[in-house]
C-alpha cells in the first residue's frame, strides 16, 4: 500500500504543528522521518494512524481518499503505529495484550490466539512468553509484542516513533532485521528518529520536517551531514570537549549495598573527583538508576558508607545532600522534576534561597524572567510548566539549579531532544566543570556516553563494571558489555 | 405557675424517634391525637426524631422555642433523654408548663417548678409479656433485645424475667431455674447506624444462640421482623414487640402479644388539669386499670394478646393478670438477689417502689450486662 | 434448633453479607474500568429506600429490585457523566452524591419508615439444602442470596474468560492502550460504571427486602464505606472482595455475640469493630508490612497483595 | 461574537441555583408539599427574629472553622474526610479538660480552647501518619477514625463520664457555668467563638495566598515527589496540614461543647465536618468565598427544622438543597468549561 499526504494541517491552539505537509510513502520501503524537536513528526504520525484528526488536507491510500477517526479505523485501513513508549497494558499478560487487538466478542479464544502469537514470534525470531506479565518485559520486548499484534491485525503500513530509545543493541539489531524483512514483504515503514546514523543505516529515503513543513527529501545514500543541513538549515559546528584538570576526590562510596524489591546490588564502590564526568551505561533497570539515587541521598544504602566532600553522608536524606551542593535531575521531567499546574514564576518562588515566611513574588518574577532569557526558554514567567515542550522543560530544570554545585546527577539529560538542543545542554553542563562540579549521568545513547564522559561504568543485571576511561571504549564495545559481558 | 385562660390552646409533643415508629414515639403521638379528639379546641404541635443522630445540631431548646412561637402553652417531652434539657429549658420558660415523661427530677427536687413527671407502670405489662414467653418457649431459652442500660430498662427487663419465672412454675410446672433468660443491649432506644449495635443482627444472633422467644425492649420493631423472617424459614420462633398497641400487626402469626403504653388518658388528665389550673408539680407512676388493662380510656399500660397464643395460654395469661390485679402475685417479692449476689429483698418482703424504680442491677439468674 | 450454633451463625453471616457482596463486587467492576464511584454510602441508602417503596407500592418484589438497580445505575451514571463528559473530580462528585442521596433517602423515604412491607420469600434449594452443613449454610436462603453467588462467579468469569472482560480491564489499566486497540474507552466506562452502580442498587434492595426488612432512616449508613474499603481489601479481585464481605459480616456478628462476654465494655463500642478492622486491614494491605514479610511467606504476600487498576481515576480524552 | 460569549456565560452562572430550586421544587411537589411555602419556611425559620438569626451564627462557627481547616488540607490535595472525627476529639479533649480542671472562667476557657485544638490536631495527625507512613488513603483512614472517635465518645458518655441520672444518649452532665462561653445578650450565640472563626478564615486566606507554607502545600498537592526534589519537606508538611486542619476542627468541637451543648453528646460534630467539605468544594478552594457560602449553608441548616414543625416535612430537605447546589455547581461548571473549550477550538 502506498500513502500520499496532501497539504495536511494541524493546529494546537496557536501552534501550527503541521503546516501543509505533502509527501508520499512508497510501498515496501523504509522511509525516515526527521526533524528537530517540535518539528511535527509525532503529530503527523498520529494523524496518519488515527490518534489525532487533521484540520485540513487529504490522505490517500493507494490513491483512494481516506480519513480515520480512531486508531481502530486506521488499523482496519491497514495503518498501525508503534509509540516511543509502547502503548500496551502492562498489567495484563503478553497473550492478553495480543488478544486485545482483535475485536471479537463472546468468550476468549486463548488457545487460537496463543498459536498465532507463537507463529508470528517464530517468524521474526522473537521470544515472548505468552503468560508473562507485560510489566516484566523490557522495552524492546514490548515493542516486539506491539509489532506482532499490529501484524496480526493485518497492517500494511507501520509507523515507528523513535523506536530505538531504550532498547539494547541486540534488540536494535533484531528490530532492524525485522523491519528490513517486513519491507521486503511489501510493508511500508515510516521510521521517526533523531539518530542520524540509524537513519542512514536503515532507510532508503528520508523526509525532513522543519516547523511543521517539509524541508526536503533525500534518497539513499545520504550522509549525516546532509541530514543536519536539512534539519537545521545550517551545519552544526562540532564542539570539542575541553579537558578540565580533575580536582580532589568528591564522592566516595565504599562497599555499598542497595536493596530494593526488584534488585539487590552488593559491593558497590565508586570514587568521583571534582570536575569529572562519569557516564553510566546499561539497560533500564540494571542498577544505574539506583546507584545515582543512592549518590543523591534518595535511595538509602542498606550497607556500606558514602562520603561526599569528606563528610559521611551514609544515612542522610536528599535535603542534606542538597545542602552540600548535590542535585538530582530526573528523567521523568513532569513526574519528578517539575510541578505541572505551577508557572515558571511559582517554581522560582519555591526554590528562592531567601526563605522568608512571606513570598517575595517580585523576586521570583525577576529571577524567572532572567533565567528564561539566559537559557533561551520558549515561554514567559506565567507559562505553566506542562505547556513547555520537552526540550524547554529540560532547559528549565537546568536553569533552576543553583550556580555553584558540587555534584550534578542527571538521568538521561538529552532523552528525546534533537541534536541541536542536546549539544546546547552539554555545552552548558561541561561549563559547570570549570567550577569543579562533578557530573554523573545515564544515557541510552552510547555515542553520548563515549563523547562526554571521562570514565564510563557499565551496568548489567545489578552488576557494575569497573570504571573505564572513555578513551578506551567505543559504542560497539559498550554495547557488547551492556549485553552482560562486563569484562 | 403556668396556666391558660381559654379552652382553646395548643400543646407540644416532642418525640425522640419517628412519629410512626410502631413503638414508643408513635404511642405518644397517638396519645396526643387522642387528647385532641377528646378535648375540642386543644391542638397538638409535634416534633419527632429529636435525637442527635437524626437531627444533627437541633436542640430541645430550639424546638421548644419554635413551639412557643406557635402558641404552645404546655409541652410534653417524651424521652428520658430530654430530662436534663427539659430542666434547663423550663427554667428559661417559666410561663410554659412541661410534662417530662419517664424522668424523676420532680421527685428528686432537681427540676424547676414548671416541670412535672409521669410514667406508666410498664413493669406489670412486661411481667405479663414474660409470662407469655414462658408459656410458649420450647427451648426454655428466652431472650430480651435491650436498648441502653439504665434503671428503667433494668427494671423492665427484671419484671419480664420475674413474670417468666412465675408462669413457668405456675402453669408449666417447671423449675424456673432451668429457664434461660439472656439480655443483649444494642446501646440505644433504636438503631443508630455506627453508634448502636444493629438490632436486626442482635436479634438474629439471639435466635442463633438458641432462644425461641425474643422480647423487644427497644422502640422499634426488629425483634418481630426477624422472628417473622425466621418463621418463614420454618423455624419455631416467636416474638413479643413493645410499646405500641398495633405492633403485633407486623407478623400476627408469630406474635405472642404486646405490652404497650396507652398515653391518651394521661395526656387528657394533664391537659385538663392544666386548663383548670389544678396541675401541681409531682411525680406520678400510673398503674394499669386492673378492671380492664386494655381499656383505651382508663388504663395507662396494657397488654394485647397475640395470635400465636393458644386458648390454654390465653386462659393462663388471664389467670396471671387476675392474680397480679388481686395482689395474689406480687412481682418484686423476696427473696430476690441482684446479679452480683447481694440481696435486694429477703424472704417474704416486697421491694418498695423506690427500690424498683432505682433498680441498680439485673437480678440473679439473668444473663447480660448490668451496666 | 436442628443445627449447631456455628452453622446457624455462618448461615446468617452468608445471608446478611449479601448486600455487601453486591455492592463490593459492583464497585469492583466500576473501579476495574477506571472510575471510582465514591457515592456508595448514599446510593445504597437511596436504592434500599426506593426498592422497598417500589416493592410496597407495586406489590411486586421484582419491581422493587429493578427500581433499586435503576436508582443505583442512575447515581453511578451521574458520577460517570460528571467525570467523563464534564471532567470534574470523581471523588468530589461522588462525595457530594453521598450527601445528597442520604438526604434524599430520608426525605422521600419518610412515608415508608418502619412500615411493614414485602420481603423475599425463603426458598431452600431442593436437595442441595439437605446436604449436611453445606446445605444450611449456603442453600437455605432466599433468591437474592443465591443471586449474590451468581454475581461473584459471574464477575470472575466476565473478567477472566470473556473478550468483554479483557477489554474492560484494559480500559481500566491503560485507557490510551485500549483506545489504540479500537475500544471505545468512554462508552465502556459509562456502561460498566452503571452496571456496577446497578449492582450497588441491588445491594440496597437486598438490605430492605431480605436482610433488614423495611426502611428506616439511615438504614444502612456506614455500609457503603465498608463496601468501598473491601474493594481495596479484596485487591480488585471479585472473589477476594466477596471473601472480605463475609469477613466483615462475621465481624459484625461477633460484636453482638461477644457482648455478654465483656459486660464492662459499653455496647456502643462493639459497633466500631468493623471500622477499626477496616483501618487495620488497609494498613496491612497497603503498608510496608507485606514488604517486610519473611521470604518463606511469599504465598501470603501473593494472597494479600492487590494492585489498583493503573488507570483508576485517570481521565481519558481521545485527542 | 463577544456579546454571545457573555450571554452564554450569564445563565450558566446562575444555573446551579436555578436547577437546585427547580429540582427541589419537583421533589417537594412529589412529596405533596407547596415548594413556595417550604422555601418561605426555611428563610422564615432563620430570620424570624434576631434571636433566631443568632442561631445561624451558632451554626456558622463550626462550619467556618471546619471549612478553614479543609482549605488547608485541600491545598495539598488531601481529602480530610476524617474531619468529623477531629471535631469529636476536640470535643472529647475539651470535656476532659473541663472535668479535670475545676477552674474559674478566665482560666478554664483558654484551656478548653487549647485542649480542643490539641485533640483535633492529634486525631488529624493520625490520619496523616496513616497516609504518610502506612500508605492508607486519607479518605479511608479518616472515615475509620471517625467511627473510632464516635466509639470513644460513646465509651466515655456511657462509661466513665456517664450522667448522674444514668448513661443516656443525651450526653454527660452539663458543664459548670464557668466552663461555658459568654453569650451575645439575648441570644444563644457566643461571641468569642464567632470572632475566632472569622479570624481563622482570614488567617487561612493569608497563609494560603501569601506565605511560603501555602505555596509549599500547593506544590505538594500538585506533585509531592517533585516538591521533595526541590527541598520541600513533603512528609512533614503533609502531617502539618492534617494537624492544622485537625486543630481548627478540634476548635469547632470544643465550641460545640462549651458554647452550644454545654456538655459532651454522642453526635457532637452534628455533621458539620461533612458539610464543610461541600462548602469548600463550592468555594473552588478559595478562602474569600467561604464566609458567604457558610452563611448560606447555615441559614438552610437552621431554617429547615421548621419544615418539620410547620409542614410535617422531613428537614432533610436542607441536606437536599445543600447537596444539589454543589452537585449542579460541579456539573454546570464542567459544561461551561467544555463549551468554552469548544468555542476556543472553533475560533482558535
Ligand atoms: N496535544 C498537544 N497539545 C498542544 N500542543 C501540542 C500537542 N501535541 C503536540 N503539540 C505541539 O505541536 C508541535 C509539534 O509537536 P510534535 O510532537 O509533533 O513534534 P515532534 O517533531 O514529534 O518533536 P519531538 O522530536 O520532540 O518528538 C510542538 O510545538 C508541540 O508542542
Ligand atoms: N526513594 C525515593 N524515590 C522517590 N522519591 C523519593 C524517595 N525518597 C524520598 N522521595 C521523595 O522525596 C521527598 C523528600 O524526602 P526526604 O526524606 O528528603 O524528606 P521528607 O520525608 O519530606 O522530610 P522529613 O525530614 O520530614 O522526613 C519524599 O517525601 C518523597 O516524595
Ligand atoms: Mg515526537
Ligand atoms: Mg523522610
Amino acid at each position: 500500500m502506498f500513502i500520499e499526504l496532501e497539504n495536511i494541517h494541524k493546529h494546537f491552539g496557536r501552534v501550527h504543528a503541521n503546516a501543509g505537509i505533502s509527501l508520499t510513502v512508497p510501498e515496501g520501503r523504509i522511509m525516515g522521518l526527521l526533524g528537530e524537536n517540535g518539528a511535527g513528526k509525532t503529530t503527523l504520525a498520529k494523524i496518519l494512524s488515527g490518534y489525532q484528526t487533521h484540520d485540513a488536507g487529504t490522505i490517500y491510500l493507494d490513491g483512494k481518499q481516506a480519513s480515520f477517526r480512531s486508531p481502530a479505523e486506521a488499523i482496519r485501513a491497514g495503518i498501525g503505529m508503534l509509540h516511543q513508549d509502547p502503548l500496551d497494558v502492562p498489567a495484563l499478560s503478553v497473550l492478553e495484550n495480543f488478544e486485545l487487538g482483535g475485536l471479537q466478542s463472546g468468550l476468549r479464544k486463548s488457545r487460537a490466539s496463543a498459536a498465532r502469537l507463537q507463529e508470528l514470534c517464530k517468524r521474526f525470531g522473537f521470544s515472548l512468553d505468552a503468560d508473562a506479565a507485560v510489566s516484566s518485559l523490557t522495552i524492546g520486548e514490548r515493542q516486539q509484542l506491539e509489532i506482532v499484534r499490529l501484524l496480526d491485525q493485518g497492517v500494511q503500513v507501520l509507523i515507528l516513533d523513535e523506536p530505538t530509545t531504550g532498547i539494547s543493541s541486540p534488540q536494535k539489531v533484531l528490530l532492524f532485521r525485522t523491519l528490513h524483512r517486513l519491507a521486503s514483504e511489501g510493508i511500508s515503514i515510516i521510521f521517526v528518529s533523531h539518530k542520524l546514523d540509524e537513519v542512514e543505516q536503515l532507510c532508503s529515503s528520508v523526509t525532513v520536517l522543519r516547523r511543521g513543513q517539509v524541508a526536503g527529501s533525500l534518497e539513499s545514500p545520504f550522509s549525516p551531514a546532509d541530514l543536519v543541513l536539512l534539519m537545521f538549515g545550517k551545519a552544526l559546528d562540532i564542539t570539542e570537549r575541553p579537558d578540565v584538570p580533575l580536582g580532589d576526590s568528591l564522592v566516595e562510596l565504599r562497599d555499598g549495598t542497595i536493596r530494593t524489591y526488584r534488585l539487590t546490588m552488593d559491593h558497590l564502590t565508586l570514587e568521583l573527583r571534582a570536575g569529572e564526568v562519569v557516564g553510566l551505561a546499561g539497560l533500564e533497570g540494571s542498577g544505574q538508576q539506583l546507584l545515582m539515587r543512592a549518590c543523591a541521598g534518595i535511595q538509602p544504602l542498606a550497607g556500606g558508607t558514602l562520603a561526599i566532600a569528606g563528610q559521611d553522608m551514609t544515612r542522610k536524606n536528599y535535603r542534606e545532600f542538597a545542602r552540600l551542593g548535590v542535585r538530582f535531575v530526573p528523567a521523568a521531567r513532569l513526574e519528578e522534576g517539575l510541578i505541572s499546574g505551577m508557572s515558571i514564576r511559582e517554581h522560582y518562588a519555591l526554590i528562592d534561597p531567601n526563605q522568608g515566611n512571606v513570598i517575595a513574588w517580585g523576586n521570583a518574577q525577576t529571577q524567572a524572567a532572567e533565567k528564561i532569557s539566559e537559557y533561551n526558554i520558549v515561554g514567559s514567567p506565567d507559562s505553566l510548566v506542562q505547556a513547555l515542550s520537552g526540550g524547554n522543560q529540560q532547559r528549565l530544570l537546568l536553569a533552576m539549579l543553583p550556580e555553584k554545585l558540587a555534584l550534578l546527577i542527571l538521568e538521561h539529560p538529552t532523552r528525546g531532544l534533537d541534536i541541536g538542543s542536546s549539544r546546547w545542554i552539554w555545552e552548558h553542563l561541561l561549563e559547570r566543570r570549570l567550577q569543579g562540579t562533578a557530573i554523573l549521568f545515564t544515557s541510552t545513547d552510547l555515542d553520548e556516553l563515549v563523547k562526554y564522559s571521562d570514565r564510563v561504568i557499565v551496568f548489567s543485571g545489578g552488576m557494575m563494571s569497573a570504571p573505564t576511561p572513555a578513551s578506551q571504549v567505543t559504542s560497539e564495545s559498550l554495547g557488547y558489555m551492556i549485553g552482560g559481558n562486563l569484562r | 405557675k403556668p396556666t391558660t385562660t381559654t379552652d382553646e390552646f395548643k400543646f407540644g409533643v416532642i418525640l425522640v424517634g419517628p412519629y410512626n415508629d410502631h413503638g414508643w414515639s408513635q404511642a405518644h403521638y397517638e396519645g396526643g391525637q387522642y387528647a385532641e379528639e377528646k378535648m375540642p379546641g386543644v391542638t397538638m404541635i409535634s416534633f419527632d426524631k429529636l435525637n442527635s443522630a437524626d437531627r444533627k445540631g437541633t436542640t430541645l431548646e430550639q424546638v421548644v422555642e419554635d413551639m412557643v412561637v406557635q402558641g404552645a402553652k404546655i409541652i410534653f417531652t417524651t424521652s428520658e433523654d430530654f430530662q436534663t434539657d427539659t430542666d434547663a429549658v423550663a427554667a428559661k420558660y417559666p410561663d410554659i408548663q412541661f410534662v417530662m415523661i419517664s424522668g424523676d427530677h420532680a421527685k428528686t427536687g432537681v427540676a424547676p417548678a414548671n416541670v412535672t413527671n409521669v410514667m406508666g407502670r410498664m413493669e406489670y405489662a412486661k411481667a405479663i409479656a414474660g409470662c407469655a414467653a414462658a408459656l410458649r418457649t420450647e427451648t426454655k431459652s428466652i431472650a430480651y433485645l435491650g436498648p441502653l442500660i439504665n434503671s428503667e430498662t433494668r427494671r423492665l427487663t427484671a419484671a419480664t424475667y420475674l413474670g417468666a419465672r412465675d408462669c413457668y412454675e405456675m402453669y408449666r410446672g417447671g423449675d424456673p431455674d432451668e429457664l434461660k433468660f439472656t439480655v443483649n443491649w444494642i446501646g440505644f432506644w433504636f438503631n443508630i447506624p455506627g453508634v448502636t449495635l444493629d438490632p436486626t443482627q442482635v436479634a438474629n444472633d439471639l435466635f442463633n444462640q438458641g432462644a425461641d422467644v425474643v422480647l423487644s425492649g427497644i422502640d422499634t420493631t426488629e425483634a418481630i421482623v426477624v422472628a417473622g423472617q425466621r418463621a418463614d424459614k420454618g423455624e419455631q420462633v416467636w416474638a413479643i414487640p413493645y410499646d405500641y398497641v398495633g405492633a403485633c400487626d407486623l407478623k400476627p402469626e408469630i406474635c405472642l402479644g404486646t405490652p404497650y403504653f396507652n398515653w391518651g388518658p394521661t395526656y387528657v388528665k394533664y391537659l385538663t388539669a392544666f386548663k383548670e389550673g389544678t396541675l401541681k408539680q409531682g411525680f406520678e407512676w400510673s398503674a394499669p386499670d386492673w378492671n380492664d388493662i386494655n381499656n383505651r380510656d382508663t388504663s395507662a399500660v396494657g397488654f394485647v394478646m397475640g395470635d400465636a397464643l393458644s386458648e390454654e395460654d390465653r386462659a393462663n395469661l388471664n389467670d396471671y393478670i387476675a392474680k397480679l390485679a388481686s395482689g395474689e402475685v406480687k412481682l418484686f417479692s423476696g427473696p430476690l438477689n441482684l446479679q452480683d449476689g447481694t440481696e435486694l429483698v429477703g424472704e417474704g418482703v416486697v421491694a418498695t417502689d423506690d427500690q424498683v424504680w432505682n433498680l441498680p442491677q439485673l437480678l440473679e439468674g439473668m444473663t447480660g450486662a448490668s451496666e | 434448633m436442628a443445627n449447631s450454633l456455628l452453622v446457624e451463625t455462618i448461615a446468617s453471616v452468608i445471608a446478611s453479607a449479601a448486600p455487601l457482596v453486591f455492592a463490593g463486587v459492583g464497585e469492583t467492576i466500576t473501579e476495574k474500568v477506571g472510575i471510582t464511584n465514591l457515592s456508595l454510602d448514599g446510593s445504597i441508602l437511596l436504592s434500599a429506600m426506593a426498592g422497598f417503596a417500589a416493592a410496597m407500592l407495586s406489590g411486586s418484589l421484582l419491581v422493587g429490585v429493578i427500581t433499586a438497580m435503576l436508582v443505583g445505575a442512575l447515581v453511578a451514571g451521574i458520577v460517570a457523566t460528571g467525570s467523563i463528559a464534564l471532567r470534574q473530580d470523581q471523588v468530589a462528585v461522588g462525595f457530594v452524591l453521598t450527601v445528597l442521596c442520604t438526604a434524599l433517602s430520608s426525605f422521600l423515604g419518610k412515608p415508608y419508615v418502619r412500615v411493614p412491607g414485602p420481603s423475599m420469600p425463603h426458598l431452600p434449594i431442593p436437595y442441595l439444602a439437605d446436604i449436611p452443613v453445606i446445605g444450611p449454610i449456603f442453600f437455605n436462603h432466599d433468591l437474592l442470596v443465591y443471586l449474590s453467588y451468581v454475581v461473584i462467579f459471574g464477575t470472575v468469569f466476565l473478567f477472566n474468560r470473556t473478550q468483554l472482560g479483557l477489554r474492560l480491564r484494559a480500559v481500566g489499566e491503560r485507557p490510551e492502550a485500549a483506545f489504540a486497540r479500537g475500544i471505545n474507552v468512554n462508552r465502556y466506562r459509562y456502561l460498566f460504571t452503571c452496571l456496577g452502580g446497578a449492582l450497588v442498587g441491588l445491594g440496597g434492595a437486598t438490605f430492605s427486602l431480605s436482610v433488614k426488612l423495611g426502611w428506616s432512616y439511615q438504614h444502612t449508613a456506614g455500609f457503603g464505606w465498608i463496601a468501598l474499603a473491601i474493594v481495596i481489601f479484596g485487591g480488585w479481585n471479585p472473589l477476594r472482595v466477596a471473601l472480605g464481605a463475609y469477613l466483615f459480616g462475621a465481624l459484625n456478628s461477633l460484636a453482638s455475640i461477644l457482648q455478654p462476654a465483656f459486660p464492662t465494655v459499653p455496647t456502643q463500642v462493639f459497633q466500631t469493630a468493623p471500622f477499626a478492622f477496616m483501618i487495620l486491614t488497609l494498613l496491612i494491605m497497603n503498608g510496608d508490612v507485606l514488604e517486610r514479610l519473611p521470604r518463606g511467606s511469599r504465598w501470603l504476600r501473593k494472597l494479600l497483595q492487590g494492585q489498583a487498576p493503573a488507570g483508576l481515576g485517570k481521565r481519558f480524552q481521545s485527542d | 461574537m463577544r456579546a454571545r460569549t457573555r450571554l452564554t456565560n450569564l445563565p450558566l452562572g446562575a444555573a446551579p441555583v436555578v436547577l437546585t430550586l427547580v429540582s427541589s421544587s419537583l421533589i417537594l411537589l412529589a412529596a405533596g408539599a407547596n415548594p413556595f411555602e417550604a422555601f418561605a419556611n426555611i428563610i422564615g425559620g432563620a430570620f424570624e427574629s434576631w434571636r433566631k438569626f443568632a442561631d445561624v451564627l451558632v451554626a456558622l462557627v463550626p462550619l467556618m472553622l471546619c471549612a478553614a481547616g479543609m482549605l488547608i488540607t485541600f491545598a495539598a490535595a488531601l481529602w480530610n474526610i476524617g474531619i468529623e472525627g477531629q471535631i469529636i476529639m476536640g470535643a472529647l479533649f475539651t470535656t476532659a479538660a473541663v472535668r479535670w480542671f475545676p477552674l474559674p472562667s478566665a482560666l478554664i476557657l483558654p484551656i478548653t480552647i487549647l485542649a480542643g485544638m490539641l485533640g483535633g490536631a492529634l486525631w488529624g495527625l493520625l490520619v496523616g501518619l496513616m497516609r504518610t507512613h502506612g500508605h492508607v488513603n486519607e479518605i479511608f483512614g479518616g472515615l475509620g477514625l471517625n467511627y473510632i472517635a464516635i466509639a470513644l465518645t460513646n465509651y466515655f458518655i456511657f462509661g466513665p463520664w456517664k450522667s448522674v441520672d444514668g448513661a443516656t444518649m443525651s450526653g454527660t452532665d452539663p458543664f459548670p457555668a464557668a466552663a461555658t462561653m459568654p453569650l451575645i445578650a439575648g441570644t444563644r450565640a457566643s461571641w468569642p467563638p464567632l470572632i475566632i472563626a472569622l479570624l481563622a478564615i482570614a488567617g487561612v486566606y493569608l497563609v494560603l495566598n501569601y506565605t511560603r507554607w501555602g505555596l509549599h502545600l500547593k506544590a505538594i498537592g500538585l506533585n509531592a515527589q517533585a516538591a521533595g526534589r526541590m527541598g520541600i519537606r513533603t512528609t512533614a508538611n503533609i502531617l502539618l496540614a492534617f494537624a492544622a486542619c485537625g486543630a481548627l476542627a478540634g476548635l469547632a468541637g470544643s465550641f460545640q461543647t462549651t458554647a452550644v451543648y454545654y456538655r459532651l453528646i454522642p453526635s457532637i460534630s452534628s455533621g458539620y465536618g461533612y458539610l464543610s467539605q461541600l462548602v469548600v468544594l463550592l468555594s473552588l478552594l478559595r478562602a474569600e468565598w467561604v464566609p458567604l457560602i457558610v452563611l448560606f449553608f447555615s441559614i438552610i441548616s437552621v431554617g429547615s427544622p421548621r419544615l418539620e414543625l410547620r409542614m410535617q416535612l422531613d428537614s432533610s430537605l436542607g441536606g437536599i438543597l445543600q447537596g444539589s447546589i454543589v452537585l449542579f455547581f460541579l456539573l454546570t461548571r464542567g459544561l461551561q468549561q467544555r463549551l468554552s473549550q469548544r468555542r476556543e477550538r472553533k475560533h482558535g
